[in-house]
């Protein structure tokens, strides 16, 4: 059962990362990475780091989705890959 | 292989998280995919840490009473955990570093594509 | 007291300095300025105290917060690193003392504070490097050292922030190997305390985990000390970054990552199985030699005088990673001391590329011209000795490494390497004198309507005279040097 | 590549390096030492937190220290320009 | 909405001896807190609850209370962040420990809010004079 | 040598090598009265020469007395010593410098020169190097100053900043840096292998420290390394090219100091670094016999054709110097004499010979030979002392160079190498050849019709000095050691390295010398 549930999660990251990579939206990009460290901070919780996985949430999907997203909205959204 | 699943999977997902992250601090031609490359880079790196700290049956590493701390099996190693915790803050403050350099950089050139900046550099 | 708490006491000064930048600036313009020069001046104070007791005494060990190693992080003060924590502190004096007004043109008079606060972070960062004994501290020093000195390299022009972001992501791959590698050996070893690391791979030996924590480790910091195929982030950065970030980050950052290279490699990691098995300090020779013949012919190649001076970087640093994996005595003594001399060279050089800014000459060789060494006699005259310095010509500093390293190519009887330093120092020879021509022999053409420039503030001369005087102190000095700190620090070969 | 990740502890070992009470020299394993006595020493019940600040104070600072200079160094980069 | 993050991150920044959580974390929540307020309420109004002018110097004050505490110690004939050394006021060295680490959560929390605070305001700062 | 027992500790022959680096501090200050700057230069001459001069009783007696300053490398000291061989080298070299300070104020003069507080200031430097190169007790010192004389001299080449100068003096800095670097490696080999840099007499590289082959390529790393400055072919030709230095220059460092120096340095490598048993047993004498050979006689068949005054003197000086090389190379106590002598002789001639070129080209602006048609006629006292080193270098008695030659001649007889006598004597026709039809054309033939001839001579500055050297040249020619012991000196030098005097040539019982 256990494995199920860390499946899921790692196609789940994997698939965010490539995403967040390679989509041709910049602040797309961004929203996902913020989806990607959140669900990394579950596994990293579910790897009994809860101190690591509550930073992880918060600067990660919080603090970091928010820089990201300011410096975007200040530059562009565009990109050629 | 369900076997290998549980005991290294967690080991391979690390690696394909580094490499999807260094593709994208390498490869990708626009700044702010370089800088998405380098969190999911350094996310890996942590996963990786974490992984090395989990126990089997290891409970979080809070004192429980239930569980009497010299029984260090039943806990999981906190040295990794405090490690991570400040490469997270490491990792935050260099993407700060980053985007802010970044900001300068689109000032001046107007685009945060390689490509573009290296034609604007050269004229 | 002092002696008691000497390993953490030249960290701790530039932190807590660093951390008043603030508060400094808001009670005098010129503050951040003066603490800053001052601190340095008091770290070198410091490192030479430290020589001085540990070159007779031993090693003094400092458990932060009480905690003996390996439960708590341990820092160690050995006559090598008080050394370099000299090093730092004394070349990082005078680029600072030299800085003020450069500075205050570069970034503006409003953001000196956070220049001289980022400054004495990047210092900091340094002397941790060189101070610590734990490896993940290690790390976090690297990142703070690294951290400040992307905003020092990129504050400025644009094109200054754009090169800096480039070298942001190189850099941040380096310290991420970096860390993966610890990560390796400490899921292998348990531990992150240096001496505790070596003794337990000493028992272990090398399995596949651990030579891959090996590798990891070798191309992160060779990243860092841009090591030749590692090195491409090098020469754009140093062209592009405000003068006096140039003259701080040149000569002090790829040798404290040389520095970590040479500890971990000698004294962490199991030296007979790298030498042996993995042969990895052959690759680091070899790729130092081509890095010594490239960085030189690329250097010839190159108008702009940064430039030039930057390619010459990746050469010198070439000789410090020859010196490393000759892995002889002789090779060891010629890499450290290679780094020390370097190290002055290049910021005396760098201040004099700064002095020439500052006049408003710019930094193309062909725009150099006779005129200066009438307008300018005292930078000219410290170029000059600080290029005949890096030829290696007798008896400035520069020719002793150079000797240390032929004695170590001999020991091994590797006459490939014999030749590749002798070429390159004529190459050496070849831009350098390129340059020395046009500022002495050249035609005279200033426009005889030149605007007037006001005479370079003194304290700059000052500083670059004294650099440009310490070559041939340390030439003069270098058998003091070598048997009283070096020799001692040998690691058993 | 895949005797790397053979010669790696496999996941949850309780054996494994970083676990044991005393590394291969005798010297205690840091990690099994700081759940051991984190409580003793420091009297928090969360392990992480004493060592993240106390046995690893250290780290720490230099985690602050971090933090500073990023917002310095954001500070001299957007604010830092030539003034022409 | 930011006063309720703002009381979690204290409960967070607090309570960081018994569960999960620390200096750090609550730092980075109220930074959040604030800067949720930057963005919902304007510049203008959040400025009373920080002004961006203070922030790296509340930043330096954190990190030299953290820097202060190991100094106290050092001062007081320990090694640096050594504890224990602390000027006792009646505690033993286990008390010592642990207040000395809840003082220097509450100092990593300011540095962290004001300076990722600070951060947030330079990225987000108007283009003065570009070029 | 600081392990002899006839070895004493004394400061002069530093202060014989500071005097004037001192003066350069005052040379640069009174760079605007350039009689009281020239005046300096004199007065750290005339110390300087003194200087040297009190060493010489010492040097008879064969001791060494000199002073270790520090250590410059492990184990290695920065020492100055003067033993016979550095006291012979100091003496030609500080003695000429006299002269040539007064030549050189009529010459810059004369011809209006730039830069002339700069031109001061590098002679001064290289005449330091000159004597640090003299006195040096080992292969580091020695290094030391020769790579200084390199860095000193550079700024003399390309006095005259024009391209060809610049091209000139790049080229000067290739061949003498690459020279510095190979010495480097040798030196850096023997110190490893040897554990010693120390020149002793007579060799101190113990047999069967390096393989016949490592020693033959230890050999060549030395020769190439003081040969470029030697001029030995093929590492000559920088030397014709650094003639576009003032004359004054092409006169004391291209025919005395700088050249000197590498024949200087030739003569210790053989002599104190292998010495000549090991020389002979592993045949390096004959490699080096057949370069300086070769050198020799290509060189003369060069001058011939030259028809630049200066050129032509300067592969003159390019075989001449070869002769000093060759009678190292034979090894044999007579050539080793020979060697010595032809060391101050071809100095004293061929200084001669350059001053008299200077004085044509400052006083009559003519640098080709074919112009000088009847000039010997307006300036016969210039014409007669390049008349004289003209009979000197061709070896023609009384003349100085006689005698060398003739010590020469019989070494390459009682070494046993004959066919080095056809050398000499073809070289000395040859000699004959290239300087006698400049004399012939300046006072036999016609002047050119629409040759444009000043009155009278040069200066006396110029010319004063001039016939002073080639008074020199014959005073020696007729007693080898008056004024100066040259020839005792020498032997001195020969007893050291060889063991023994030359025997049955002895001087003194064929009557040429007193």
């Amino acid at each position: 059962m256990n494995n199920y549930i860390e499946f899921l999660l790692y196609s789940f990251l994997i698939v965010t990362a490539l995403i967040a990579i390679n989509v041709r939206d910049l602040l797309a990009a961004a929203v996902t990475t913020s989806v990607f460290s959140f669900v990394i901070a579950v596994l990293f919780i579910e790897m009994g780091a809860v101190d690591v996985g509550f930073t992880e949430a918060v600067v990660g999907a919080g603090v970091l989705g928010v820089y990201f997203i300011a410096m975007i909205l200040r530059t562009t959204r565009r990109t050629e890959d | 292989m369900s076997n290998f699943f549980s005991d290294y999977s967690a080991y391979v997902l690390c690696f394909l998280l580094l490499t999807v992250g260094l593709y994208g601090m390498l490869l990708k031609r626009n700044y702010v995919k370089k800088v998405i490359g380098m969190t999911i880079f350094q996310a890996a790196i942590i996963l990786f840490f974490i992984q090395t700290a989990y126990k089997a049956d290891g409970t979080v590493p809070v004192k429980d009473a239930a569980l009497p701390v010299d029984q260090t099996d039943a806990y999981i190693n906190p040295l990794p955990h405090a490690l991570m915790l400040t490469a997270i803050v490491v990792g935050v403050a260099t993407v700060g570093v980053a985007l802010s350099l970044l900001i300068r950089v689109h000032g001046a050139y107007g685009s945060l594509d390689e490509d573009d900046i290296q034609k604007e550099a050269a004229k | 007291m002092i002696a008691e708490h000497l390993p953490a006491l030249p960290i701790l000064l530039y932190l807590f300095v660093a951390l008043l930048m603030p508060l400094a600036n808001e009670l005098g313009r010129g503050l951040p300025w003066t603490l800053s020069w001052l601190t340095s001046l008091t770290v070198a104070a410091l490192g030479g105290y430290g020589l001085w007791l540990t070159s007779s005494g031993g090693a003094i060990r400092y458990a932060m917060g009480g905690w003996s190693p390996p439960i708590g992080i341990e820092l160690v003060a050995d006559p090598l690193s008080c050394f370099f924590t000299f090093a730092i502190g004394a070349v990082s004096a005078f680029v600072l003392l030299h800085s003020r007004e450069s500075v205050e043109r570069d970034c503006g008079a409003k953001n000196a504070m956070t220049f001289y606060a980022s400054s004495l972070l990047l210092l900091a960062g340094f002397s941790g490097i060189v101070g610590t004994g734990d490896l993940f501290n290690l790390y976090v020093f690297l990142e703070i050292s690294a951290l400040a000195g992307y905003a020092v390299l990129g504050c400025g022009s644009a094109k200054a922030a754009l090169s800096s972001f480039r070298y942001l992501i190189i850099g941040t791959i380096g310290a991420s190997f970096y860390l993966i590698g610890i990560g390796l050996l400490l899921s292998k070893t348990g531990s992150l305390n240096m001496v505790d690391v070596a003794a337990i791979l000493q028992v272990d030996g090398l399995g596949p985990v651990t030579t891959l924590a090996v590798v990891f480790i070798f191309v992160g910091l060779g990243i860092k000390m841009a090591l030749l195929p590692l090195h491409y982030w090098l020469p754009d950065v140093y062209t592009n970054a405000p003068a006096t970030s140039t003259a701080l980050v040149a000569p002090l950052g790829t040798k404290v990552a040389a520095y970590a290279l040479l500890r971990l490699g000698y004294e962490v990691l199991p030296y007979e199985a790298l030498l042996a098995d993995l042969r990895i300090f052959d690759v680091v020779l070899y790729l130092g030699a081509v890095g010594i013949v490239w960085g030189s012919i690329m250097a010839i190649a190159q108008d702009n005088l940064k430039r030039m001076l930057a390619y010459s970087s990746v050469a010198q640093i070439g000789y410090i990673a020859v010196g490393f994996g000759l892995a002889t005595p002789n090779g060891y003594i010629g890499a450290v001391l290679h780094v020390i001399n370097h190290a002055v060279m290049k910021a005396c050089l760098f201040l004099v590329t700064a002095n020439l800014e500052r006049q408003g000459e710019g930094t193309s060789i062909k725009g150099l011209n006779a005129s200066l060494r009438k307008k300018m006699p005292l930078t000219c005259a410290c170029f000059a000795l600080a290029a005949i310095s890096m030829i290696g010509l007798p008896p400035t500093a520069g020719f002793f490494s150079k000797w240390y390293l032929l004695l170590g190519s001999y020991d091994q009887g590797s006459w490939v390497l014999v030749v590749v330093i002798l070429v390159s120092s004529l190459l050496n020879a070849v831009y350098f004198f390129r340059v020395l021509e046009r500022l002495y022999l050249g035609k005279d053409e200033d426009a005889p309507d030149a605007p007037k420039r006001a005479r370079l503030p003194w304290v700059m001369g000052l500083s670059t005279l004294v650099l440009a005087l310490s070559l041939l102190l340390l030439g003069f000095g270098n058998v003091y040097i070598v048997s009283n700190f070096i020799s001692p620090m040998l690691p058993g070969f | 590549m895949v005797s790397v990740v053979r010669d790696l502890p496999s996941r949850g070992d309780v054996d494994a390096p970083l676990h044991r009470d005393e590394s291969s020299v005798g010297t205690p394993a840091a990690g099994t030492h700081y759940i051991a006595n984190s409580y003793k020493d420091a009297g928090t019940d969360n392990i992480v937190t004493v060592v993240l600040a106390d046995y690893r104070g250290f780290d720490t600072f230099g985690e602050t220290v971090v933090v500073f200079a990023a917002g310095i160094a954001c500070l001299l980069i957007l604010r830092g320009r030539r003034e022409s | 909405m930011s006063r309720l993050i703002q009381v979690f991150a204290l409960y967070v920044i607090f309570h960081g001896h018994y569960s999960p959580g620390g200096g750090f974390q609550g730092g980075a929540l109220l930074a959040a807190a604030v800067i949720l307020l930057r963005i919902g309420e304007g510049r203008a109004a959040s400025q009373k609850e920080l002004s961006s002018g203070a922030t790296i110097g509340l930043g330096s004050l954190g990190a030299w209370i953290f820097g202060g505490v190991g100094l106290l110690a050092l001062l007081n004939g320990g090694r640096f962040l050594e504890y224990a050394s602390m000027p006792s006021m009646g505690l033993s060295a286990v008390g010592l420990h642990y207040w000395g680490i809840l003082v220097i959560e509450l100092g990593v929390a300011l540095a962290v809010m004001t300076v990722l605070v600070a951060i947030f305001d330079v990225l987000t700062e108007d283009d003065k004079s570009e070029g | 040598m600081t392990t002899d027992a006839l070895y004493q500790t004394s400061m002069v022959p530093l202060f014989a090598v500071l005097v004037s680096m001192a003066a350069i501090p005052a040379i640069l200050f009174s760079s605007r009265m350039p009689n009281l700057r020239e005046s300096w230069s004199f007065l750290a001459a005339g110390i300087k020469f003194a200087l040297v001069l009190s060493l010489v009783p010492g040097a008879l007696r064969g001791e060494s007395v000199g002073i270790t300053l520090l250590e410059i490398a492990p184990g290695i000291g920065l020492s100055l010593v003067a033993d016979p061989l550095g006291v012979l080298f100091a003496l030609v070299a500080s003695g000429l410098w006299i002269v040539t300070t007064a030549y050189a104020l009529g010459y810059m003069r004369g011809h209006h020169e730039k830069k002339q507080t700069r031109f001061f200031c590098s002679f001064a430097l290289s005449l330091s190097a000159t004597l640090g190169i003299a006195f040096s007790d080992n292969l580091i010192t020695f290094l030391v100053f020769y790579e200084l004389l390199t860095l000193a001299t550079y700024p003399l080449v390309v006095h005259k900043e024009s391209p060809d100068a610049l091209r000139s003096g790049r080229m000067y800095l290739g061949y003498a840096l690459t020279a510095g670097l190979l010495f480097l490696a040798a030196a850096v080999w023997v110190n490893l292998r040897v554990g010693e840099v120390s020149f002793v007499a007579g060799g101190f590289i113990p047999e069967g420290a390096f393989g016949d082959g490592e020693l033959k390529l230890l050999f060549l790393l030395f020769m190439v390394g003081v040969g470029v400055k030697a001029g030995v072919m093929p590492l000559h030709s920088w030397l014709p090219a650094a003639m576009v230095a003032p004359t004054p220059v092409s006169a004391l460092l291209h025919a005395v100091a700088v050249v000197k120096s590498g024949a200087f340095g030739v003569l210790r490598v053989t002599g104190f670094v292998f010495g000549p048993e090991m020389m002979k047993e592993h045949g390096l004498d004959v490699i080096l016999a057949l370069f300086a050979g070769a050198t020799i006689l290509l060189a003369s068949l060069i001058a011939l054709r030259q028809d630049n005054l200066k050129k032509r003197l300067a592969y003159s000086t390019v075989g001449h110097l070869s002769y000093i090389v060759m009678g190292a190379a034979l090894a044999s106590p007579a050539a080793l004499t020979g060697s010595l002598m032809h060391l101050s002789a071809h100095a004293v001639m061929k200084i001669t010979l350059f001053f008299c070129a200077g004085a044509i080209i400052v006083h009559s602006h003519k640098t080709e030979i074919s112009q000088l048609d009847g000039l010997g006629r307006r300036m016969p006292w210039t014409f007669a002392a390049f008349g004289i080193g003209a009979l000197g270098l061709a070896g023609i008695p009384p003349v100085y160079g006689f005698l060398s030659k003739w010590w020469l001649s019989m070494g390459s007889l009682d070494s046993g190498h004959s066919l080095a006598l056809g050398v000499f004597l073809l070289s000395g026709l040859l000699n004959a050849g290239y300087f006698f039809p400049i004399v012939i054309r300046g006072f036999f033939r016609p002047p050119a019709p629409d040759a444009h001839f000043p009155k009278g001579e040069a200066t006396p500055w110029m010319v004063v000095p001039l016939c002073i050297t080639a008074t020199l040249a014959l005073v020696f020619g007729i007693f080898p050691d008056f004024p100066l012991p040259f020839f005792e000196i020498a032997g001195r030098v020969v007893e050291s390295v060889m063991g023994e005097l030359p025997q049955a040539l002895n001087a003194k019982e064929i009557g040429l010398a007193p």
